[in-house]
Formats: C-alpha cells, structure tokens, sequence
C-alpha cells in the first residue's frame, strides 16, 4: 500500500525549501524578458515553466510515491496533445502549403492606449 | 465500381476507377474467403449431441499461426492498395501539370459562380466571362481551377471527372482536371452548406473546341473573340 | 432450441441459499427507482433512456428516408420535410444515434450492469457520481430534444457541426437549435467522462480477488479500454466546443475566416476525437459478441492475450488515423499521404480481430440461440463495414468516394452492427440476468431475421448509388439530373421500403420483451446459458449488492471444454 | 454508506487518487486542445506578440506567486492530513481557499482594467484565447475553491481524512496549468 510509503516520505520533504525554489524560479521568469533577447526569453519564460512544473508535480502531487503507471498515464495524454499540434499545425499555423494559400485578412486592430 | 453506373470523362478518372478496381478485388478476396469459412464453421461445428469441444486456447505458437501468417498478408495486400493511393492522389492533388487556362470557382450560399478567362486565356482580365452553375471547359485541355468560398464551407465535385475538392473560406485551393470526351453533366456540392445544399446544383458543358470557342465569341463582351476563336483553334 | 433455454440450476453457489446484503437495507420507491445509486438501476436507466432515444433517432430516419423515396410527399406522422427540416433531420439522428443510443447503451447500461457483476464487486465505486453522471445525461438529452422546436428548427450543420456554417446564425438560419446542440453535447461528454472515470477505476480498483489481467471478461476490458480512449479523444473537442459556442454567442473569431480563425482547425479537433470514438463504440460490442460466442460455442476465446493486445494496438493506432475524414477538406495533400498509411494499418489488427472470431468457433459446439445469432450476425456484417473502410481510407479513392453515399453505407455498416445487432445481442444475452426470465426464443428468431434481411437491403442499394455519385444531405436528388435518373431513383425507393420493414419488426422485439418480462415465474435461474463470468453466479435479477458473498476468481473467463470435467464449462468462482 | 468495492485496491493507488489521476489526465487533453490551438494561432501569427504586450505582466506574476504559496498550504494541509490532525489540515485548506479568491479578485481586477482599455473578448483572436484560456482556468480555481471548503468542513471532524489530499492534488495540477499559462499568455512576446 502506497499510503504507508507516503506517510515516510512525506516528512523528509521540505516543501517550504521546494516553494523558495518555485518563487526564485519565478522572479527568473519575470526578469528573462527584460534582457530583450528572444532566445533568452524563450528558455526563461517555457524551460522555467517546465521546471516549475516538474516540481510541483514531484514533491507537491507526490507523482514520485505513485506507481510507475500513474506518471506513464499522465505522459501518455501529454503524448496525445502534441501529437495533435504536429498534425494539425501544417494546416492552421502556416498560411500557404501546396497548392492552397491563406491570403492574410485584415484583422480588426484592438484599441491601443499610450 | 463507378464506371458502371457513369462515364470516366478525366484523364485521372480511369486511374481512380483502377485502383478501386485494385482495392476492390484485394479485399474482396479477403471478404470472401472470410465469410465463407466463418459460416463453413457455424455449420460444420454446430451442436451434436456427445461431441464434446476441441480444448484449444490459442495461445501456442501452433495455433497461432493460424491467425498471424493471414495477418502478415494482409499487411503485404495493404502495401499495395498503399502505393496504388498514394500514386492516384499525387497525380490528382500534389503534381499539377502545365495548364492551358485556368478557371476560378467561388462556391456561396447556394450557387457557383465560374470565371472563365475568356478570349485572352488569361483570368483576370477584362474580357473574363462570368457565369453562375455553368461551367464551359474544352475537351482535352488541362484547367487549373482556384477554388474559393464566400461564406461557409462547400465541395466542388465533378462525379464524371471523380473528381472532388472542398471549398474553405479564407482560402485559395488549386486543382486541375482535363477532359476526354464532351458532354453536359452534373457538378454538385458536397459539403452541407445549409438551408440551399439540396439546390446547390450546377452543370459543367465539356465542349470540342469549336463548339467551346464559339460559346466564347457568343458571351464576350468585345470583338476580340473572331481573333480569339482562331487562336484557340490553333493550339 | 428448447433446451437451451431451460434454466439450470445445478450451481453449487445455489446450495448456500442467501438473501440480499443485510447491510444494503430496504429503500424507497424514489430512491431505488428514480435517484438510485445502484449500479443496475443506473444500468435501466441508461437502457431504456438509449432506447427512447432511438425510437426518436428511428423515427427521423423514417420521415427523410420517405423524402427521399418520395420527394415532396406529405410524410404520415411527420408532414412535409422541408429542406432546413431535411437538414435539421439528418443532423439529429446521427447525433441522437451516437451520442445518445450507442454511447448511454453499449458503454453506460452494459459497463454499469456488467463491471460490478462481472469483476465481482457489489458496485461501482462511486455510486454517486454515477447517479450524477446519468442526470446530466438525461439533462444533455432532453436539451435536445428541446433543441429540435426551439424558434427557427433544430440545427442542420450534419453532425460534425462544421464551422462558419455552425457558427453563424446568418448562414444557418438555426441561431437557437445550434447553440443548443452544441450545449447538449458538451454535457453528454461530460457525463460520460464522469461515467468513464467510475468504470475505468472500479474495473482497475475493485476486482474481485484472484482476478488477474488475464481473467478478466473481454467485455469488461472493452469497455475500460473504450472509456479510456474516450477520456483521452475528447478533450481537445470539449475545447473546441467551447470556442465554437463563443463564436456562436459572443462574436469571437476562432473558427471565423474573416477575422483570422481557422474553419479547418474545427474539423481537426472535431476529428481527433471524431475517430476514437469510433473505436469507443466499436469496442464494447466487439467484447459483448466475443462473450457471446465463447459461450455458446463452448470454447475458449482463441488466443485472448493476442486479442487484448490487438485491442490496445488498435486504441493506439485510433489517435493517428483521424484526418482520413478530411482528405479532400482542404488540408494539406502532404498530409494525407501519412493519414492514408496509418488509416491502412488499422486494417491490421481489426483483421486479426475477425480473424480470431472464427478461429474461435474451430472445434465448437455451436448453439444457435438469438442472442448467439445477433453476435455472428455482428462479425458477418461488421465485416463488410470493415472492407469497404479500405476505399475510403485510401486517400486516391477517397478522392471519389469522400462525401456519397458510399460513405454512409459504409458506417452503418460499422454503426449498425454495433450499435442494434450489438445492443441487442447483449440484451438478449444478459436480459435473464437483467429480469430473471427468459426471453422467447422464436420471437426473438423472428426479430432477428427480420432485422437481419431488410438491414442489408437499406444499405446494399445505398452503396451503388454511392458509387453513382450521390451525395448526403440532400433533401432531394430532382435538381441533379444525372442523380434523378429513374433507375437511382428506384434503389432509393426500394431503400425506404425496406426500411419500413425493419421499423415494423422492430415491435415484435418490444412485444417479446413486453411478454417476457410480464411473465409470473422467474425462470431464468442464476445461470441459464451455462457461462462461466462471474455475474452468473448472482440471483437472476440479482439483489442490491449483487452477491450473497463476493466471488473468488479463480481462472479465465473462457474455461469451455475443460478436458477431465463432465460438466463443459468451469466458472470462475469454483476453487479447482 | 460505501460500497465494498471502494475499499477494495487491486490496482496499488487508493481508489479516490486513482480518479483524481483519471479527472487530471482527462484535464490535460482538455487545456491540451486548447493551448494548442492557441500555440498553432500564436505561430501562425507574429503580430499577436505586439497583443500581448498589453497584458500585465505583473498581475500576472502576482496571481503566479498566490497560486504558488496556496499550492503550498495545500501540500501542508495533506500533511497534516496524514500527520491525523484534521483541524490543522483544515486551517490549511482555508488558507489555500482565501488564495483562490485572492487570485480571482486579482484577475477581476485585472480584467476589468483591459476591457476598460478596450481589450475585450472580441477585439481580436488573440485577446478571445486570452480571455478564454483564463476563464477556463478560472471555472477550475472556482470549482477547486468550492470543494476544497466542503473536505475543510468534514476534515474538521477528523472524517475523511484521505479526501484532503486528493482535493490537493487537484490543486495543485490547477496550479500547473496556470504555470503554463502565464508564460504563453503575458511573459511571451
């Protein structure tokens, strides 16, 4: 029973250490864009992301006492939802592919206030 | 097997009629021979009395041979029926050839609009001729068609040419056809676009090329179209 | 056939004579029968509310197929069928025979009947979410039927519901019935995820001890492995439901081409689940009728492991096949190559599938009593719905066949044997567990050939005429000379009146059951089929709580023909 | 009173967080379709990034930070939970509640900000992924909140004790989600 592993666990785990790295790691991911650099901005905002929920997932959902199976499960949705995008992207996130062409339409501009 | 029941009026309507042909015997084989011994079983094994059951789990490779050996060959069958599918739509969607003129079709709620490029063989042009569900091609001449959609989704389909493209708002799709023998026959939608999809018919006139270029001369707005006439006799 | 028929009662279980649970106590009228937690009163409710329904679903095809046969005539019962009532016709009854007749019967009424019997527990492990899951069905249902005479008719953008024809009131002139379809969708999905997780978890959790993987009935497996697919297939179209009934009710623009959206991103979202779900009603009939046959060929299911096997693989390959519904839609021609590949794999493992029916029946002693007929009768059929996929799955064909009637004759040619031969195979079947008695066994033959005959009468005709070219969701073929020539005509007309034939022997199966279930004496006993799952070891109907004591298992489900037993069968509850 | 077969565990996950995992599994595909095709839009269009300049990145940040630490309290309260001390569990679970209203206040706030400025749902397709995504998420943190009060109350009694983690689970997986959203919908541009 994965309960009484659990009860061990648990109090090993400093889950206040494990939300100072999730602020620190979000302050990061504030700050990332300010460098002005899209790379860099890309890595802080989504590598962070990931790390971020990586954590939580670990030592907040307890993915690591779980089975083996309930993390696959997990992954295997994660799976499906990018196969989606690959499959999908070809048609609607490019605007011509052969023999077809998305001429751009005018989209209605949302009020800017300076 | 389409061909029954229509005429094959498209240089690639005979390729598609072929491969169904292909796909049609591949499985049919299959079909058959599965039924036949499925209901040879259900008679040959019916009740009797004190004939006990063969133990048999299937789980040993004696056994299964008999389903994964079948298995693999329908595995080789679909190849086949693959290449063959693949090869069609190439020719049909993928690899256009050289056209001779081009033709724009906008389907809307509930007809279809055909602009035809005219005397001048050129489409955008003054002297294009504009008709609503008429389409006027010549016999043995490769179109391209833009296909367009005012408003919501429709299918331009063309059964003698086995042909079928749907139309999407917001986008310009291009097609080819060329036609081998003359006549006048039905172009449908084949996307339901509301209320008018049962009304949404239209014809398409295959004509010989007199015929095709007197059409021409007879709707174009100018004088071009004695100039015309000839230079469409010519090529 | 009598025999067969006669209950048996020599089952060792029968010795120790015991009275429903004492801890489940006596109940109400209101909440054993209308707010009941029991999972075969929520199995009834389903049943029969998938029954009504397809009542509903039968009477729409009678009123458009009459259109069709006879354009422009005053329809008995219904009236004239105008061109938005065609529409609206169409769109409803493939919905209505999806979303609510195969779905609520095959995974809802036979996965909460038969898990808790079948794995040998005294009920799901939510009775209450369960109870949840079939009100908010029962609420998707009736805002769609609601959603037929709202102002301005039901909806009639087919059921795939494509945008900017869904989306738009101007172009579908059916503002209201849209949007309220869409909403009865969404919550028909919601129920069923509520109805998925509950099966999924009770048949992984509650098994009853000594039930391996292995031991479990094909039928339970099917079902899990559908309410899987399901969870995983539908999200992205719950999603997608929620944009397009934005687009619908407040002006955004995710599907709208004038406004930057995309009309095809619809239809893969549409389709990524559209697909799977296939496979989710497919799979609960194909354990029913793999049940079915094992017992009354008395053998073992041939190679159970390669069938379970075969069936996730099939699950798998199921999310990569979806675009073959839009070859010609306007997706990029590149793609389709790889669609049509993957859509040609899938032959694979559902050959294997039909391959291992008949390896089954090798060495049988075959019974054919009704609800043995139903299940052959759905390999034979579905076998035809299987080959004519080929056409369509290879792309160059699609490019013809896309969008006729081809088409619909092929997937009710799937859809039919699943979702009729399959429900009534598995009513028949269970119907003695369900009621305690026995259904008539001549009547039910009756029914059957009944349905058999006239069946593919309707769609042979439907696939020349596909092959002619004629193409779906039109009210009426005069405008399209080639299509009204006379000799089409008359296949569609012998079409409807076979049609008609198969509504009316559709009453002998409610008198059969009327009869049936009317009878005085409970004369089913626990086990009348002699079959060895553990739901035959309950009382016939069995008590809340299912068993007097809850079942050991201790061996397959399959275990006919035992060499060195004199009884042909070994149920799972017998220690060896 | 519960059935037999919830108490069974053949499978090795106690059968609430079983369905706690099949509720967040099913979850992912549902925001997986939609920030997908978010992604697909975004891509396909590089003026949105100008868009989403207009969002507020700081707001942003802030709710990022409440969800964090209220995510927090609720892995304290499942510790306590298991610990068996209910009314502490309880307290917990109260704490992640005033997080969860605290992040819809916040996001009221900021959105009625934006539409005052004029970005509404239907300005463009970017702003009705912007409003969309949230307010999905929204329903989830509202939902969460509702529930999360109801295993306070029976916590309180020290009943049910098992139900604080599974709600916390549920949370935290909200919590995740808006992880994701917060760089594709304000850091991104």
């Amino acid at each position: 029973m994965s309960e009484d592993a659990a009860h061990a666990d648990h109090h090993q785990v400093n889950y206040v250490r494990i939300w100072l790295i999730l602020l620190g790691l979000l302050i990061v991911s504030v700050a990332g864009p300010f460098l002005e650099i899209q790379v860099v901005t890309l890595v802080t905002a989504f590598g962070i992301a990931i790390i971020k929920a990586y954590l939580v997932a670990k030592n907040f959902m307890h993915l690591n006492l779980e089975p083996r199976y309930a993390v696959y499960l997990l992954l295997t949705m994660l799976v499906f939802v990018f196969l989606f995008f690959a499959a999908v992207a070809p048609d609607v996130m490019k605007h011509e592919g052969q023999n077809w062409v998305k001429p751009r339409v005018e989209v209605v501009e949302a009020p800017v206030h300076h | 097997m389409p061909q029954l029941y229509l005429e094959a009026l498209s240089t690639y309507a005979s390729d598609i009629d072929n491969l169904i042909l292909l796909i049609a015997v591949l499985v049919g084989f299959w079909f058959v021979l599965c039924e036949g011994i499925f209901f040879y079983f259900i008679f040959r094994f019916r009740e009797k009395d004190g004939v006990r059951t063969e133990y048999i789990t299937g789980e040993n490779e004696r056994h299964k041979r008999w389903i994964s050996y079948p298995h693999i060959l329908v595995l080789v069958c679909d190849l086949f029926i693959l290449v063959g599918a693949i090869q069609v739509w190439y020719d049909i969607k993928q690899h256009l050839p050289e056209p001779h003129e081009t033709v724009r079709i906008v389907g809307q709620q509930w007809a279809w609009t055909f602009v035809h490029p005219g005397p001048d063989h050129v489409l955008d042009t003054a002297d294009d001729i504009t008709t609503v569900n008429e389409l006027h091609v010549e016999v043995g001449k490769v179109y391209h068609f833009k296909l367009e959609a005012r408003d919501v989704l429709h299918s331009f389909s063309v059964p003698v040419f086995r042909l079928k493209q749907d139309a999407i708002p917001g986008r310009i799709i291009t097609g080819w056809f060329e036609a081998t023998g003359v006549g006048e026959y039905d172009i449908q939608c084949a996307e339901i676009c509301g209320i008018g999809h049962g009304l949404m018919a239209a014809r398409i006139f295959i004509e010989s090329p007199e015929s095709h270029a007197a059409w021409i001369a007879e709707k174009s707005p100018f004088q071009l179209a004695v100039t015309a006439t000839a230079s469409t006799i010519e090529d | 056939m009598a025999e067969i028929v006669k209950p048996q009662t020599d089952q060792p279980e029968s010795a120790q004579a015991h009275d429903a649970h004492a801890h489940h106590g006596e109940e109400s009228f209101w909440s054993k029968y209308v707010f009941p937690t029991d999972h075969k009163m929520i199995a009834m409710q389903y049943m029969f509310t998938g029954m009504a329904m397809a009542l509903i679903g039968g009477f729409m095809v009678y009123a458009f197929r009459m259109q069709l046969a006879f354009p422009g005539i005053d329809v008995p019962l219904y009236g004239v069928v105008t061109p938005n009532r065609y529409n609206a016709l169409v769109t409803l009854h493939g919905t209505i025979m999806i979303f609510w007749v195969a779905m609520p019967v095959l995974i809802a009424a036979f996965g909460n009947f038969l898990i808790p019997l079948m794995i040998g527990c005294d009920d799901m492990v939510f009775p209450k979410v369960n109870r949840l899951s079939y009100q908010i069905f029962l609420l998707s249902a009736i805002v769609l039927v609601v959603s037929f005479f709202v102002e301005g008719g039901g909806f009639g953008g087919a059921w795939t519901a494509y945008p900017p024809l869904s989306a738009k009131a101007e172009y579908s002139q059916t503002g209201l019935g849209s949007s309220l379809w869409l909403v009865a969708v969404t919550l028909e999905f919601i129920a069923f995820l509520l109805g998925g997780i509950n099966f999924v978890t009770t048949a992984m959790n509650a098994r009853a001890p000594g039930m391996g993987m292995y031991d479990i009935p094909m039928v339970v497996w099917m079902i899990v492995i559908a309410s899987v697919l399901f969870m995983a297939s539908v999200g992205p179209l719950i999603a997608g439901a929620v944009m397009l009934f934005m687009d619908q009710n407040i002006g955004t623009a995710f599907f709208d081409p004038d406004k930057g959206g995309d009309p095809i991103l619809w239809q893969h979202l549409f389709w990524f689940f559209g697909h799977p779900e296939v496979y989710v009603v497919l799979l609960p009939a194909m354990g029913i009728s793999a049940d079915i046959i094992c017992t009354f060929a008395r053998k073992q299911l041939f190679a159970y492991k390669t069938f379970l096997y075969t069936t996730f693989g099939t699950g798998v390959l199921s999310f990569t096949v979806w675009a073959h519904h839009q070859f010609v839609a306007g997706i990029d021609p590149r793609m389709a190559n790889i669609f049509t590949v993957t859509t040609l794999l899938i032959s694979i493992p559902i050959a294997e599938m039909c391959f291992i029916y008949i390896a089954t029946l090798y060495g049988g002693s075959i019974r054919l009593t009704t609800p043995m007929l139903w299940a052959l009768a759905f390999v034979a059929e579905f076998m035809i719905g299987g080959v004519t996929g080929i056409f369509l799955g290879a792309s160059g064909a699609d490019v013809y066949y896309h969008d006729t009637y081809f088409v619909l004759a092929h997937f009710h040619y799937t859809f039919f044997p699943i979702a009729i031969i399959g429900t009534f195979a598995g009513f028949t079947f269970w119907f003695p567990k369900m009621f305690g008695k026995m259904m008539n066994e001549t009547l039910g033959k009756i029914h059957f050939w009944g349905t058999i005959i006239p069946f593919n009468c309707i769609f042979i005709p439907l696939f020349m005429l596909g092959s002619a070219g004629q193409h779906r969701r039109v009210y009426s073929y005069e405008n399209f000379p080639d299509l009204a020539q006379p000799q089409f005509q008359d296949l569609r007309v012998f079409a409807t009146i076979s049609l008609l034939v198969m509504l009316g022997f559709q009453l002998v199966f409610f008198y059969n059951c009327f009869i049936s279930w009317r009878k005085k004496e409970k004369d089913a006993g626990k086990n009348p089929w002699r079959s060895n799952t553990l739901e035959w070891v309950a009382e016939s109907p069995p008590p809340h709580g299912n068993f007097p004591e809850l079942p050991h298992c201790y061996r397959g489900p399959y275990e006919y023909g035992t060499p060195g037993r004199e009884e042909d069968y070994f149920p799972q509850n017998l220690p060896a | 009173m519960r059935p037999i077969a919830n108490t069974r565990s053949v499978a090795g996950i106690p059968t609430g967080r079983l369905a706690v995992w099949w509720v967040v599994a099913s979850e992912i595909v549902i925001f997986g379709g939609l920030l997908a095709s978010y992604v697909m839009y975004r891509l396909g269009n590089p003026e949105w990034a100008g868009y989403a300049a207009h969002t507020n990145v700081w707001m942003g940040a802030t709710n990022t930070f409440v969800l964090l630490t209220s995510s927090l309290a609720a892995v304290l309260a499942h510790q306590a939970a298991v610990a068996g001390d209910g009314k502490k569990a309880a307290k917990l679970l109260y704490f992640t509640c005033l997080g969860a209203v605290a992040f819809l206040c916040i996001k009221g706030f900021e959105w009625t900000t934006e539409i005052q400025a004029g970005y509404t749902i239907t300005s463009n397709t970017f702003w009705s992924f912007y409003y969309t995504a949230a307010g999905l998420h929204a329903l989830h943190v509202i939902a969460g909140g509702i529930i999360m009060l109801i295993v306070a109350e029976t916590a309180k009694r020290n009943e049910e004790l098992h139900r604080v983690e599974l709600i916390g689970i549920y949370w935290h997986f909200v919590d995740i989600v808006w992880i994701f959203l917060f760089p594709l919908l304000y850091i991104a541009k």
